[in-house]
């Protein structure tokens, strides 16, 4: 679906549905390549997360976002600004897994909150993209923090 | 009409014992025909337990073998340690070492002094000796933490500095001490009563005080001169001024002659050390106690108390507790060979009178 | 005066325990080396006599017997014979560490370790030494339970004699003692 | 004699006293304050108390048992806490306060409050801290370190001058003389709170009282009892044991590693050490196990269970044994003499270790677990992570792990003159003390502060002696290439920290425009490793049971399948030596109760 034919928020939800159905293939794929345990759990969870989020797109449950938002403060530590763009076929090691993912959600930020940016003037659009952009920022969040504690555990 | 003999047994419990010991008289009237002490009722075994404690727990149980005076005992444990090691003791510990000691022999004194003078009847003396003695033990409790067992004086010096503005409140106390034995002079000494009944009591035989082992004021009641801080001085003794008082008649007027003398040279000893205390180190601290050894060894100290030449024999065999320590305290020469002697054909009345004469003590005689 | 328990307390035993708390007398017997505390106690400095405490003589006359401390076995002895000499109404005061579990003395082989399992104890007071202060208190305590009518311990050494003679005979060897038969 | 007339009239002056104010304390009406250091009742603060027992021991009445104050205390207690709390029986204490004058933490104290009476005698038994939670207001008798009769300042230990160090890789720390180690040793308590920190559970008062009665020969066979690689312990561990001592509350702790390090020092070589410890070897019960690693879980392993008469094989990858001991410490803390002498101490009771044989290379997985009857993998964390900044493939950015491996094994590395190390654990300091004996300038880049930095503080010390410049709060972002594919620099950012409201360390965050160029020649990555695990076949790697990259094991070390063990790094989070022995300790338990429950 292109971009420029959301006109509604169903058509918004849609769009998002897609994109995480898209990332859940995405590991779903890492999860057979990577040889190293650790990395295959970690693909394993980031999937169950996505689905996760396609339920909840699908049921158009995007509250529990927003609360979960209101409660927590979100940290921006950088990691994901800096760290080297890897492509999924690079990725075998945990530490790969990791900066793909994070450097993945960043860029789902960005996308989302360029999308509210575009639909400014439509309300219900800007809202549903805005939530949407924190959702994967805190993701990005999350992914930072546990890189911060394993991969940079002595840094 | 020859009177019969009877059998009177004097304590354990009885208002005129120094302690729980127990005389047995054989008296016909009143006059003692012979007497026989029995000792036991206090022994606890403390020559034995030091041999199961390691140094650093005998400290505080050392302090119990003499209840009114407690010091020496300290002193004289501490002291063979640091003889057997070798241990330097700072200069500031050491006259803290002889105020204490100087302050346990004014408490015991004063105490000696309702004990004296009740034993004869007047009782009025106890009830200010005894509330005067509350203040030395004030200074004690703010020095020691303890009124009574202080566990102050250990190896290498003392175990804590003196609190501040504590020279001071000694010296105040010396002040109140020294004003109220004028009073005591009155009541007591200048007494005609108490003359009468002290004078030519309890008369210690010259010729064989020394034979007997008698040390302290009854000694020096006989007109020797001994005394361990002159004869074989610790501490800084050589350092301070001081007289050993010494008196003739050998009965109970002298010895309280003389202890009255050295009271007042107690004070002035104290107001000597207040003025020469040094500053620096209060203690030169031991190994871990908790596996301090002292090297193998024997030695004898000896302390003067107030009731005479204290002295511990300590042997160690290099291990982390005392191989034996043996304690020679005046009062069992006093309270057992001497008072059996000097009881008789003493008057029946005068045998707690003798006992408060001779500074017997139970709890050290047995230990 | 309130009387609420008046099952067990009459109107006489309630004057007769009144009269009784306000004159403690004691007997000073210097078991151990807490006697070094009573003359303070009952001099000029803390005048126990301000409660109506005063040293007796003799056992025939006094009410509380103070156990100044540890008891050697021997000593044991003569304070069980003093102690039954005293006539009841009597209470006996644990003076110090030593009358509760042995104090210093703990490991000693002359002294014997818990008091209480030779003669009823009403009270202790805490302390090696226990202050004036202490002693004093101890006092106040036995009062209150003497007004209380708590301070039984002598009924409770008539009533569990056997018990009582039996540990005291464990101990002491040469018993050459009347036993009584109240 | 007769009554003179002024001795008859002087007694009535005392009938000046009669006007006279009574001095007469109206107690219980007016309290009488008492001294400032009266020794009353005791109180306990709970929670600086560690329940090391040591007023316990000192308690010449016995007056003091250690005792839990809510069932449960000793079991969920925190490391460096026993959980027991003291408990005084007033009718045993005479108040003498050598309880307090011995209390390492200062907890216990003696209170102003001292009056208390009972009729009830167990009512004596009491709890300080407990009984009275509000003594704190009433102290009187504090334990103080000036007065303390424990000693807490630590023997020094001589070490070359920071100038001297970089010089050469000799060991920079000298060990203790005779004199100086009896009389670090004689601090010690006794209390044991070390052993139950300690991995392996070392039964370290017991060495450290022989070594204080000069008895080095008892202290060895003590330390092998549970610990194969004691020299090296003692040298590299990093002591749990001193972080909980409790004279390190208050001063410094004892030192234990360097005791452990002068006793086994004594044994200078593997002869000396068999003839001391003169172990007691069973007979060959015809049981096989393969070890896989010769790091300091397999060595525990083989050296245990050869003693227990089982036929021990170890493969490994490199040519020596010792794992990241041998290839990952720089010889100036551990000297490989030292490693070489405890490894062919225990070749010499029947450990067989084939050298240059990596598995999955030179032999199969499959075949090992063919011939043996239990497996044990000790493989360790070697795989380094790299740093994950643009740039980092350039030439002359190199792996700590990597540098260090090659330094030992006395290959030549080109580091030029300008290096940076990146990161703060004690892989990142280790090379940055090597680079400066290389003849480099070294700068550690470190994201958080100093106080966050996971390696030893002696460590840390010891590089700003040598001249190491630690940058903290810098965050690399990109390593600067020159143009023809090399390391010219780093471009690094300065953060802030940020404390984490979920309890978490410290996280730094960007400062944004804040950023610096430092120019290099090498950069070191020393950020952390993991294992490589590619040997082990998919089948098994199904099955065994991973979680969060690490092999999960039973309380034996056994994996999900039983014949196959695991220790070391590959499954606990410490990556220490130590905790690497204490899994392989458990592990020989493990093994024989598997092999002979078959």
């Amino acid at each position: 679906m292109n971009t420029d034919n959301i006109q509604s928020l169903e058509q918004a939800i849609q769009f998002a549905i897609e994109r995480e159905t898209e990332a859940e293939q995405m590991y779903q794929k890492l999860i057979r390549l990577a040889e190293d345990p650790k990395a295959k759990e970690l693909f394993q969870e980031l999937r169950d997360m996505e689905a996760q989020h396609r339920q909840n797109l699908q049921t158009l449950d995007v509250t529990g976002f927003k609360e979960k938002h209101n409660q927590e403060r979100v940290y921006n530590m950088h990691i994901a600004d800096y760290l080297i763009d890897k492509k999924i076929d690079d990725v075998r090691t945990y530490q790969e897994g990791l900066m793909l993912a994070a450097r993945r959600e960043q860029m789902a930020y960005q996308y989302y909150s360029l999308l509210a940016e575009i639909y400014r003037d439509n309300p219900g659009l800007f809202e549903f993209f805005s939530v949407m952009a924190r959702e994967e920022r805190s993701h990005q969040n999350d992914m930072e923090k546990v890189y911060d504690e394993t991969v940079f555990l002595y840094n | 009409m020859r009177e019969k003999e009877t059998t009177l047994y004097l304590g354990p419990q009885h208002p005129g014992i120094t302690g729980n010991m127990m005389v047995k008289l054989k008296v016909t009237g009143d006059t003692i025909v012979r007497a026989e002490t029995h000792v036991g009722y206090l022994h606890r075994g403390f020559e034995k337990l030091m041999e199961v404690r390691n140094w650093m727990q005998v400290f505080p149980i050392v302090c119990r073998i003499c209840v009114p005076e407690p010091d020496p005992n300290e002193e004289n444990l501490a002291r063979a340690i640091e003889i057997l090691e070798g241990r330097e003791v700072p200069e500031r510990a050491q006259y803290i070492r002889v105020m204490v000691l100087e302050l346990a022999r004014l408490a015991s004194y004063l105490l000696w002094f309702g004990g004296q003078s009740g034993s004869a009847g007047l009782y009025t003396m106890p009830q200010w000796s005894v509330g005067d003695r509350d203040y030395i033990l004030d200074l004690f409790e703010e020095l020691t933490g303890g009124r009574v067992y202080h566990m102050y004086i250990w190896a290498g010096g003392v175990r804590r500095d003196l609190p501040e503005g504590f020279a001071d409140k000694v010296l105040r106390v010396m002040d109140y001490l020294e004003k109220r034995l004028k009073h005591y002079d009155n009541l007591m000494l200048d007494n005609s009563i108490f003359q009468k009944r002290a004078q030519g009591v309890g008369v210690i035989d010259r010729e064989k005080a020394l034979d007997w082992g008698i040390v302290g004021p009854p000694l020096r009641g006989c007109g020797f001169k001994h005394d361990v801080r002159i004869d074989d001085p610790y501490l800084v003794y050589d350092k301070l001024q001081f007289e050993v008082p010494t008196e003739t008649g050998c009965d109970v007027w002298a010895r309280a002659l003389v202890r009255r003398r050295e009271f007042e040279q107690s004070i002035s000893i104290i107001r000597q050390i207040m003025e020469k205390m040094p500053g620096g180190e209060f203690y030169n601290k031991v190994p871990n106690p908790l596996h301090w050894k002292v090297p193998a060894g024997d030695v004898y100290v000896k302390t003067e108390s107030a009731r005479g030449e204290f002295g511990y024999y300590v042997v160690s065999d290099g291990s982390d507790k005392p191989r034996r320590v043996h304690v020679r305290g005046p009062a069992y020469v006093h309270g057992i060979t001497l008072l059996e002697h000097l009881l008789q054909g003493a008057n029946l009345a005068d045998v707690s009178f003798i006992m408060n004469s001779l500074g017997t003590c139970p709890p050290e005689m047995e230990r | 005066m309130e009387i609420n328990d008046k099952d067990t307390l009459t109107i006489v035993e309630h004057i007769k325990n009144f009269a009784r708390r306000h004159s403690l007398f004691v007997l000073a017997y210097g078991t151990g080396c807490g006697a070094i505390e009573i003359p303070p106690t009952m001099t000029s400095r803390y005048d126990a006599e301000r409660f109506g405490i005063v040293g007796r003589a003799t056992p025939r006359q006094a009410d509380v017997l103070l156990i100044t401390g540890y008891l050697s076995v021997k000593t044991l002895k003569r304070v069980i014979r003093t102690y039954e000499q005293m006539q009841d109404p009597k209470y006996v005061i644990g003076f110090g560490s030593c009358t509760i579990n042995g104090g210093m003395y703990w490991d000693s082989y002359n002294t014997i370790k818990v008091l209480d399992q030779y003669m009823p104890v009403d009270v202790y007071i805490n302390g090696c030494m226990p202050r004036p202060e202490s002693v004093i208190s101890g006092f106040i305590k036995l009062q209150q339970l003497i007004k209380a009518g708590k301070a039984d311990g002598w009924k409770k050494y008539q009533e569990n004699l056997d018990w009582y003679r039996a540990n005291q005979k464990k101990v002491i060897k040469n018993w050459n003692m009347p036993d009584y038969n109240w | 004699m007769e009554f003179s007339l002024k001795g008859m009239l002087n007694p009535l002056l005392a009938l000046q006293q009669a006007g006279k104010r009574p001095h007469t304390i109206q107690f219980p009406f007016e309290e009488k304050k008492v001294a400032e250091r009266y020794r009353g009742l005791h109180f306990n603060d709970l929670e600086a108390c560690i329940g090391c027992g040591t007023c316990s021991t000192i308690c010449q009445n016995e007056a003091i048992d250690m005792v839990e104050i809510n069932p449960g205390d000793s079991e969920n207690a925190k490391p460096g806490d026993s959980g027991l709390r003291p408990r005084v029986d007033n009718g045993r204490c005479c108040w003498c306060a050598l309880c307090v004058e011995v209390c390492p933490s200062g907890s216990l104290s003696l209170t102003t409050h001292y009056n208390y009476v009972s009729e009830d005698a167990n009512s004596f038994l009491w709890t300080p801290g407990v009984s009275n939670p509000d003594g704190h207001k009433e102290l009187s008798f504090v334990s103080d370190t000036s007065h303390s009769l424990l000693d807490y300042a630590r023997v020094p230990m001589r070490e070359l001058e920071g100038k001297e160090r970089i010089k050469s890789f000799a060991e920079v720390v000298l060990g203790y003389a005779d004199e100086e180690a009896k009389k670090e040793a004689a601090r010690c308590i006794g209390c044991s709170i070390c052993t139950e920190v300690c991995p392996v559970h070392m039964h370290i008062p017991e060495y450290i009282s022989a070594i204080e009665h000069g008895n080095n020969e008892d202290a060895i066979r003590i330390i092998y009892d549970n610990n194969p690689i004691g020299e090296t312990c003692g040298k590299v561990c990093t002591r749990r044991c001193e972080e909980v001592c409790p004279l390190g509350a208050r001063g410094e702790a004892i030192a234990i590693r360097w005791l452990k390090r002068y006793a086994t020092e004594k044994a200078e070589n593997a002869e000396i050490i068999r003839e001391i410890v003169n172990p007691d070897i069973k007979p060959p019960n015809g049981k096989k196990v393969g070890i896989i690693g010769a790091g300091p879980s397999g060595l525990t392993v083989a050296y245990y269970l050869a003693l227990r008469g089982f036929d021990v094989t170890i493969y490994e990858a490199k040519a020596k044994a010792g794992g990241m001991i041998m290839y990952g410490i720089p010889k100036y803390r551990l000297p490989l003499d030292s490693l070489d002498k405890q490894v062919e101490y225990m070749q010499s009771v029947g450990v067989k270790i084939h050298f240059n044989t990596k598995v999955g290379e030179q032999i199969s997985f499959t075949e090992i677990e063919k011939n043996h009857d239990a497996v044990f993998i000790g493989i360790g964390y070697e795989v380094p992570y790299t740093i994950g900044i643009d740039g980092e493939n350039l030439e002359n950015s190199i792996q700590a792990v990597n540098f260090l491996r090659d330094i030992n094994a006395d290959k030549h590395v080109d580091i030029g003159n300008r290096v940076a190390v990146i990161g703060g654990g004690n892989v990142a300091i280790d090379a940055a003390r090597v680079s400066r004996r290389l003849g480099a300038e070294v700068t550690i880049l470190y994201r958080r502060r100093e106080e966050d930095m996971p390696a030893d503080w002696e460590e840390i010390e010891g590089a700003k002696h040598e001249g190491v410049i630690i940058k903290t709060q810098a965050i690399p972002l990109n390593v600067v290439d020159d143009g023809s594919g090399r390391v010219k620099g780093i471009r690094y950012g300065n953060a802030r920290m940020v404390t984490d409201e979920k309890g978490g360390r410290p996280r730094p965050e960007l400062i944004e425009g804040d950023e610096h160029i430092l120019e290099l020649y090498t950069i070191i990555g020393a950020i952390g490793q993991e294992a490589d695990y590619s040997f082990i076949p998919e089948d098994i790697k199904e099955k065994i049971g991973f979680k969060s990259g690490r092999i999960v094991t039973n309380e034996w070390q056994q994996t999900s399948v039983p014949h196959i063990f695991a220790g070391g790094d590959i499954v606990n989070r410490t990556a220490d030596a130590i905790s690497a022995v204490a899994d392989g300790y458990k592990a020989v338990k493990g093994i024989e109760q598997f092999i002979f429950a078959k």
